[in-house]
């Protein structure tokens, strides 16, 4: 069956490793913090330029100065620091954050991802994502393995305009964890009681089936 | 130290010499870090055909979003502009013009700016059409873009404590875009929510020195909270 | 939050994976703000071939200098190596090669090197020998040069205090050189004189974010001075 | 007479205004802090991250992190604020500091500068000292207008290898007070008792005598 939102959370909490620096995106992304297994510790980073971002504030500790990348109100964590939007896109761009997590409306087998422009509709801007998928060391993208008409996000070359470029390198979908390498998606995972053969049908590029595919684990 | 004493009173001081059709480069994130009392200035002045470069355009009645009312605003510099009736009305009417920058791109371009880096080649952009007709490099293999550097005629940039001679500390995350544009105005402006003695700041943690601000003025702020998101105790 | 425990104990610890032929950035001006202790390391390892990357080569018997005895330096990239006079017989010899590089694109390198930009553009060293071979460009009728990022195998830092996380702080002068060299190391230890808990640095004051650090020890400093210089009391 | 090293500063210090943002090289431009004249406030910025340098500290005072851009001990004045190389050059290449002052081996009719290399002696490094002629607003070298063996060191065209090119806008020596702009060298003043003869007679130069020459004001 198809994974809901929060189990795709968890499954891409799964990738994070004790010590990890991650920068999550809006939806999707932001849940997986609420799945870190026990015993890793992660740190998150707001683009807006907080590294440590906490949990949402009490209603008598919110402060207007205090927001997240997503502008919402939120607290530092212990050990958080704050600094200014040049040094924190040096720190994505640079290539100093382990994760990023982000959504996209398609990607193809080259790596690319489009994310934040659909020709013919108001684009509102791209905000951080480019220099995220630019600057981490590994991009996860979420998202649903087709949209609501059953199209296949995961295609063999994106038609909508590009976010970047041979940037993504694993996607966590409802239906499956694959990699991106060599022109190719290759199958990892399954979600539970979806079949190979399910996941062939709504993959457009070209899929890359190797040996068993176990199951995600999920609780 | 008379000719450091960057304080000034009124607000039409804080803005003199603001022309129409100059370029103004603004702090802020979203509403936070945002030079409400030099924004509504500038909208009292009624100043036509401005540049604005800025990560947002605040919101319909708020922030950057009041220069929209009376179509001050020729054209934005931005990494996100959602959030806004107004602007996107007058895009779409070709109003308005928007230059889309990705958010650490923008934040390189002002710091290039006030550091006399006149362009700079990343990575973003590149391949997307942010990328499109501009100068392509490869560096160990990779591509990159040439990214040109912003100066502002004006910047205008909220900070939370300056001394006299134009030292700034920002508090939390208001600090954001503030500290970069500090340095990419020809005249930079600051709103503090409070002014100290010079020697009253540690040197060693000022985030923008005095050498970059012109003046300085004392405002109040509403700081309004664009999503307010609250937990209860201890989750 | 065992995954972000950066402290170290042993110097054998905080320079392991040092070897042969790799590149080291080192923070500091002259002698102050250096990590004394990671260099003696470095002295005591052995490593050969080393290209170092620092504003100046200390002086004899102390600083980086100390490398120089036993011909560690292949090659340094520094803005001014005077005071020492063996860098000047191996520099005379042969044995040794030196790329002079202005102080300010020192630093923007470093920085650059840190920040995912591969090249930026400067005026400095324009018509000048530094600018011999490098691509020249026009922006607003004044030419620029080309100059590329630097980044390290290795950095070594010395900072006043860190948390256990790594974020740091750095004391007057001393900062110089320290927070772009801890950027731009693939592998950066940072020597301080004093570690702190977590959360007993202010978030908004940390000048170096614990990201960019891997390794912390605690250190102890002599802290030589080149030239000491003094007033009467009130002059 | 020709000026003494004193004099010379005495005269630089006068092109300071009130609430100039000064770099001062080594030697005679460091001696210039010692003649501002009263009501004229300056911050000396020093590159290697301070500005707002103040006086040498008392034997108390000493701190070896508390260094000039010479690498003397010093202090830092009320007001003063301390940041890193990059934010400091950002400062110098940006054209903040109103002022540079710095001695010169030669300098030419375009502006140009040569101060920190001799061909067969040994280089030890240009220092600050090109960025801070590439980027200051205003950039006044002070020197002899001779060497010891008599040779101007105003030249039509510099033998040197360069510091920076076109970006000498005043030149104090101890003879005189030039300006350099569109291809030559104008007398502006004459240090007491010296004849426009004389500095005409040392600048290699063109030199373009425009009125009377009046003799510098020197206490």
């Amino acid at each position: 069956m198809a994974l809901t939102r929060e189990q795709i959370a968890m499954r891409v909490a799964q990738e994070f490793q004790d010590g990890s620096y991650v920068n999550l995106g809006i939806g999707i992304p932001t849940l997986a913090a609420n799945y870190v297994p026990d015993g890793v510790d992660v740190m998150l980073q707001s683009e807006n330029g907080l590294l440590g971002m906490g949990r949402y504030p009490t209603e008598a500790e919110v402060d207007a100065d205090m927001i997240n990348a997503g502008k919402e109100t939120v607290t530092a964590s212990v050990g958080a620091s704050i600094f200014d939007s040049a040094e924190s896109f040096g720190m994505i761009r640079g290539g100093h954050v382990d994760f990023t997590v982000l959504g996209a409306f398609e990607v193809d087998v080259n790596g690319n991802i489009a994310s934040w422009m659909i020709p013919g509709k108001l684009v509102k801007g791209m905000g951080g994502a480019m220099d995220l998928v630019a600057g981490a060391k590994n991009i996860i993208v979420t998202m649903t393995h087709a949209d609501k008409h059953g199209n296949s996000k995961l295609l063999q070359s994106c038609t909508l305009p590009l976010t970047g470029v041979n940037c993504i390198t694993q996607i966590i979908t409802d239906l499956a964890v694959l990699d991106v390498a060599d022109g190719a998606y290759h199958l990892r995972e399954r979600a539970p009681g979806v079949t190979v053969e399910e996941i062939q049908e709504k993959t457009a590029g070209t899929l890359i089936v190797d040996g068993d595919i176990p199951e995600m684990k999920i609780k | 130290m008379s000719g450091f004493d960057k304080v000034v009173t009124r607000y039409e001081d804080a803005m003199a010499g603001l022309r129409d059709d100059m370029t103004v480069i603004a702090g802020g994130f979203g509403l936070c870090g945002i030079p409400e009392g030099l924004i509504a200035q500038i909208k009292t002045m009624g100043t036509k055909g401005l540049t604005v470069v800025s990560n947002n355009c605040g919101v319909d009645g708020f922030g950057l979003g009041i220069l929209l009312e009376d179509k001050q605003i020729k054209k934005m510099m931005s990494s996100y502009v959602g959030e806004n009736a107004l602007f996107e009305k007058q895009l779409l009417a070709g109003e308005l013009e928007v230059e889309l920058t990705p958010q650490g791109t923008l934040a390189e371009k002002m710091r290039a700016g006030g550091a006399g880096i006149p362009a700079f080649f990343t990575a973003t952009g590149y391949g997307t059409p942010v990328g499109d007709g501009k100068d392509v490099r490869y560096f160990d293999g990779r591509p990159y873009i040439l990214e040109e550097s912003v100066t502002g005629d004006f910047a205008i940039v909220k900070a939370w404590k300056a001394d006299r001679y134009g030292n700034c500390v920002y508090r939390h995350t208001a600090q954001n875009f503030n500290p970069m544009a500090a340095t990419a105005g020809k005249i930079t402006v600051v709103e503090v929510e409070e002014i100290v003695e010079p020697g009253e700041l540690e040197p060693s943690q000022i985030h923008t020195p005095g050498i970059y601000v012109d003046r300085v003025i004392k405002g109040t702020f509403e700081k309004r909270i664009e999503r307010k998101v609250t937990s209860e105790e201890g989750q």
